[in-house]
């Protein structure tokens, strides 16, 4: 075998494939000689960050993963939790990262591709995506060519496949321009009985590859794009892009779920990173056996493909299915229904080794008269026993409060021209926060995504947490993915365990109750050591507040490297989360029903403006904290939430994130056509009270008559309950109080001169507009505002 | 060139279906036209193969040729 | 009354169809594209989705699935034909309705919520739908813009073809020429529409309004059946 | 003609953002290059003007023209 010339350039063949000198040790220890080209290349790909989790393994053994409702949990393509009614629920978070910034179409696009085949792959009928998205400066041309090329890209393959999108997050920060972030959570819904694994049990079975031929994509994808640091060396990854086909992926789902109802497999797996060389040894080694692979049997798009070029191949649209020889016929012939073509590759053998053999297979799997064996790895070695590297951990030296001008990542240019200054007009600050790119309409980006496909979408992508309701059931599941950078920047701890309570209150403020979680944790180089600390502490943060709030982990995805020339990426630890709706015709949700409605906060701020968005328009100053997370708080309002919702007592609910209280109450505004006439108790930095981003608050709206009733649910909580004031009117009013101080005018210089009073016209313009605004889309049109009766 | 082409696939898949049989190696592009005010043709292909590289074919995962037409210029991609 | 689905591969609202039937109390199977059989259906739906990829034109590889013989006859005989989304575009290709869905003007896919007025109440899609209704459904294309020649627009007009048409406030979403959304052939019996009726069939999804299109269809197949009884079909 | 086109009207307004000014009249289209197994030139033509006819190009919007190369036939819809 060869390996093309160009990529090796006088380097040694194991480190152009990016195994170190130790890892090639390592290698030589499992096998007890040297190996040859192809396994090298073998190993390179299942050693990758991508495929072994070298780096982060320890770290995610620390995490919480048990719940009495869990069926299948980390180490599974997807977590499964059980719903009742003998049905289950499976979902997964995954990055798409570094293929998205070489090409943002493809790139999305074979990520929602990817992590569809996770959840189907389980025996799961998808039934969501929800695409977390982040980006650098809106304004730069290069960040508007990835972000059309990422959104088009997530709904040409989404829409074509038939699964609704009904959710995600789009943001914009300076660290993000060189390494864009393209993380996709997929959600299904499975019979539990019918719960598939990626296993490779008997061995004297069959292997099975279905789908699309395998051809030159994405060859060392996993290994050369994942693991190296962008550079101008990226020219010369091109050739390993991968190229999706959602129609393939369409006949694939249809024809593994019929395989999966009939029973045809004995064992599913996907093929992802590192292509058929992962899926035969994760199978495998599931399962202790061994899988002897017939090299010549498997289907090319290409003549002339070198052997190890077929076995790291990242073509996508491809299935291994593990299949008793009496099942085959009829395996073949639901695949060849659904025109997909379908090989016997190879055999489950009892020796626990992965080989590979050119020359063919005699009737009883065994090499062939003549043929030759290429490769002879145990599975093990491949997989559950890969190389782990203890990284070393160091916090930076000065750990700042907040980021100083000088040494944090460019200020974005000029978000919003003519923004006021800190101090100013609280009406002119609360636009310029309803048209920042991260709080705006994602109606730009959403109405390119088919969100009622399927027919169960309840509530799609433009208001807070998806609602999809369960068909023949009254079960509803909601979803929500949410991360918190700007936090995680200052604080990593701090970033991942906010991102945990947002979400959590996303799914909360429905009624529903969360299952479980999924994450993404999105981070840079793991050899340096403040990414690996910033790592570190992302984790402990996922999993701290996992356990204050007796959430099980079920499974994730970690992306290393992300860093570029220039930027290294915020701290990104993208939480993913699903809850369940008993009933969900008492689901509540974020729009007001009308005029008259008394609107309340559930819930107590905790003061700071850092890595709030205020700041990010405002400007920084020089008092300003992150505000803190009390975990035991906020379950108690996670508690609280679905006790009001069972007992009708909500009309609506929002959680406080982005943009602080008055953009949630604008919010619930804008999207009922109806103001508020409203009173706000603010201490002395209004700023905060208004805009800050504190965790663990939720807005509602109620019906008079169920005041007190919520007032002593919240009391026995130990929520606080404040009374803000009622619906109506086309404006949104808020009068600020001072509260604790003598006289309101004194005390209130420090942040805010007057109180707010904007007219829904005014905020609905700079919500509707400010996505394609900051793309400098002119063409764009919104909607025309129509109210619902 | 061995780049996955959904659309070549699927159009040969079924040509069963309209009865033909003698037909395979299909692949689907594009074709772009377009009228270039330049002095002379060497001028209007370096135009155009700018714009080829630019904006009409990602060199990713597709490749062009430009051709010229009598006094035009067209580049398709496959 | 019996609604049969074609299932292409690629269609992606063929689960959607065969559920909504079902709530207007039809019985609803899936037909597969390969078959030729139609099984007695007195509906038969070209439902939504990529039916081959939508590769090279939206429709034009499902135009040749072996299913679409039987479909023809069927539509030639004046059995009810109804065409949604990508069904509209396999009808137009195939020339079971007049035009061509070209890609939408924002050259985007839109997925939105439309309003439809309707514009004749005596056809077999909207007799039950009352005088002066509005139809509040989603629309998911790429294609949904209807393009004919200005002469032949005239004539669908002068012949009544167009049946639904995007009105305010949402307005016209994808640049189709008189805001067409959906239209007849000329014997009135097949339709086309780019909206999604089956997906506005119950009111937790947003709107019921679908319905009032699959009871039309009840409705006139009822009508029908009591006229001119027909042979019963396993 | 632009309503059929589109996709070369947005080429062409996005033109002037790449600093190109000498060209206009863009027209996209699909190219569709294909094999055929045929005993002469004449014989692939009319198998793939029939393609063409039936199943490239839909003629109430497409136009198409067909190229023979060598040994094989092209068809080009714009
Ligand atoms: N951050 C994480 N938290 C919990 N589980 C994780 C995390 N990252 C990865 N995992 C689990 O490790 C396993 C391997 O992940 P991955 O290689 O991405 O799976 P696949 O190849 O099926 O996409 C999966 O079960 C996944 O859920
Ligand atoms: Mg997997």
């Amino acid at each position: 075998m060869t390996i093309p010339a160009a990529t090796v350039d006088a380097v040694p063949l194991h480190r152009a494939l990016g195994v170190t000198d130790g890892e090639l040790e390592a290698i030589q220890v499992k096998l007890g000689r040297s190996p040859n080209d192809l396994e090298l290349a073998m190993f390179s790909v299942m050693w990758s960050e991508h495929c072994s989790y070298k780096s982060s393994k320890p770290l995610l053994a620390t995490l919480p993963t048990s719940g009495s409702d869990v069926v299948a949990g980390p180490g599974e393509n997807a977590g499964v939790v059980r719903i009742g009614d003998g049905l289950a629920v499976a979902f997964k978070l995954e990055s798409h990262n570094h293929p998205s910034a070489v090409e943002p179409y493809q790139g999305a696009a074979t990520g929602v591709g990817g992590i569809l085949r996770d959840i189907f792959t389980m025996g799961a009928r998808p039934v969501a995506i929800l695409d977390a998205l982040k980006f650098g400066d809106p304004s730069q041309d290069r960040t508007r060519y990835l972000v059309r090329g990422v959104v088009r890209g997530v709904s040409g393959y989404g829409n074509c496949v038939g699964v609704p999108t009904v959710g995600g997050e789009l943001v914009f920060h300076p660290s993000y321009a060189g390494n864009p972030l393209v993380n996709v959570m997929a959600v299904g819904v499975l019979e539990e009985r019918h719960l598939t694994r990626a296993v490779a049990p008997g061995p004297g079975n069959l292997a099975v590859l279905f789908g699309s031929s395998t051809g030159r994509d994405g060859i060392g994808g996993a290994s050369v794009l994942a693991s190296a640091t962008f550079g101008e060396a990226s020219a010369t990854k091109r050739p390993s892009v991968q190229v999706g086909d959602p129609f393939a992926e369409k006949l694939l789902i249809e024809a593994s779920l019929e395989l999966i109802e009939r029973g045809l497999v004995e064992g599913l797996q996907d093929l992802g990173a590192a292509g058929i060389t992962c899926a035969v040894s994760e199978t495998a080694d599931r399962a202790s056996t061994g899988i002897r692979v017939d090299l010549d049997a498997i289907p090319r798009r290409e003549s002339d493909m070198e052997p190890f070029e077929v076995m790291i191949s990242e073509s996508q649209e491809r299935m291994l299915a593990i299949v008793t020889a009496e099942q085959l016929p009829h395996v073949l012939e639901v695949c060849a229904r659904w025109d997909l073509p379908a090989a016997v590759i190879g055999r489950v053998t009892d020796d626990g080794l992965v080989t590979i053999v050119t020359g063919g297979l005699d009737a009883a799997g065994a090499p062939a008269a003549g043929a030759r064996e290429l490769a002879r790895i145990p599975a093990a070695a491949l997989t559950s026993e890969a190389i782990i590297h203890q990284r070393v951990a160091a916090a930076p030296v000065r750990r700042r409060p907040m980021p100083v001008p000088d040494d944090a990542p460019d200020a974005m240019s000029d978000p919003s021209p003519g923004l006021p200054e800190r101090g100013m007009d609280p009406g002119a600050v609360l636009q310029a926060l309803l048209g920042h790119p991260d709080l705006c309409s994602r109606a730009w980006v959403t109405r390119q995504y088919d969100a009622t496909v399927g027919a169960d979408t309840v509530d799609g992508s433009e208001h807070g947490a998806a609602v999809i309701r369960v068909r023949g059931t009254t079960k509803g599941l909601v979803m929500a993915t949410d991360a918190a950078e700007r936090v995680g920047l200052l604080d990593p701890w701090l970033g991942a365990a906010f991102a945990v309570a947002e979400c959590t209150l996303n799914v909360a403020v429905t009624g529903a109750h969360a299952l479980g979680v999924t994450n993404c944790l999105n981070y840079g180089d793991p050899e340096r050591p403040e990414a690996f600390w910033q790592l570190q502490e992302g984790v402990r943060g996922l999993g701290d507040a996992c356990r204050a709030l007796g959430l099980p982990i079920t499974g994730g995805n970690v992306s290393l490297y992300n860093e570029s020339a220039a930027t290294t990426i915020a701290p990104t630890c993208q939480v993913g989360i699903v809850g369940l709706l008993e009933d969900i015709g008492r689901r509540v949700g974020p729009v007001p029903g009308g005029a008259g409605e008394m609107v309340a906060l559930l819930g107590a701020a905790t003061r700071g403006l850092a890595g709030s968005i205020y700041v990010d328009i405002a400007g920084p100053g020089p008092d300003d904290r992150l505000p803190t997370l009390d975990l035991t708080a906020h379950a108690a309002l996670l508690r609280l939430l679905p006790a009001a919702a069972e007992q009708g007592l909500l009309r609506a609910a929002q959680d406080v994130s982005g943009g602080g209280l008055a953009v949630a109450l604008a919010e619930m505004c804008l999207w009922s056509g109806v103001g508020a006439d409203l009173t706000l108790g603010v201490g002395a930095e209004p700023a905060s009270d208004l805009f800050g981003e504190g965790p663990s608050r939720v807005a509602v709206t109620l019906a008079p008559a169920d005041w007190d009733a919520l007032a002593t649910l919240a009391a026995a909580a130990g929520v606080p309950l404040q009374a803000l004031g009622e619906t109506g009117g086309d404006s949104l009013r808020i009068r600020l109080v001072a509260q604790g101080v003598a006289s309101t005018s004194d005390e209130r210089g420090a942040g805010i001169a007057d109180d707010l009073d904007t007219s829904l016209d005014v905020l609905r313009d700079a919500w509707d507009h400010g996505l394609p605004r900051a793309l400098g889309d002119d063409a764009w049109r919104p909607e025309p505002h129509a109210r619902e009766g | 060139d061995g780049i996955l082409d959904p659309q070549g696939r699927a159009v040969e898949t079924s040509l069963p279906h309209l009865g033909v049989s003698a037909v395979h190696g299909v692949r689907v592009g594009r074709r772009v036209e377009l009228d270039v005010d330049a002095t002379d043709d060497a001028a209007a292909r370096v135009i155009v193969e700018r714009l080829a590289t630019e904006l009409f074919a990602n060199p990713l995962i597709e490749a062009f040729e430009v051709e010229l037409l009598t006094g035009a210029a067209a580049g398709s991609m496959a | 009354m019996r609604v049969g689905v074609v299932v292409f591969p690629g269609s992606n609202c063929d689960r959607d169809a065969l559920y909504a039937a079902t709530l207007v109390g039809a019985e609803s199977y899936p037909i597969w594209h390969e078959s030729a059989d139609l099984r007695g259906a007195d509906l038969v739906i070209l439902p939504g989705g990529f039916a081959y990829g939508d590769y090279l034109r939206a429709g034009a590889l499902a135009r040749f699935s072996p299913v679409m013989g039987a479909v023809r006859e069927h539509a030639a005989k004046g059995g009810l034909l109804l065409g949604i989304c990508n069904g509209f575009q396999v009808l137009a290709e195939a020339g079971l309705v007049p035009g061509a869905l070209l890609r939408n003007s924002s050259l985007r896919f839109e997925h939105r919520w439309v309003r439809l007025a309707v514009e004749r109440h005596d056809t077999p899609f909207t007799r039950a739908i009352p005088l002066g209704t509005q139809l509040r459904m989603p629309i998911a294309h790429g294609e949904g813009n209807y393009f004919l020649p200005e002469a032949d627009l005239d004539a669908l007009e002068a012949s009544r073809g167009v049946v639904f048409r995007y009105t305010t406030p949402e307005g016209n979403p994808n640049g189709s020429a008189r805001d067409i959304a959906g239209v007849l052939d000329a014997r009135g019996t097949t339709c086309g529409l780019m909206p999604h009726p089956e997906r506005a069939a119950e009111r937790i999804l947003g709107s019921d309004d679908g319905l009032l299109l699959l009871r039309s269809v009840v409705e006139s197949v009822a009508a029908s059946t009591e006229r001119q009884p027909v042979a019963v079909h396993a």
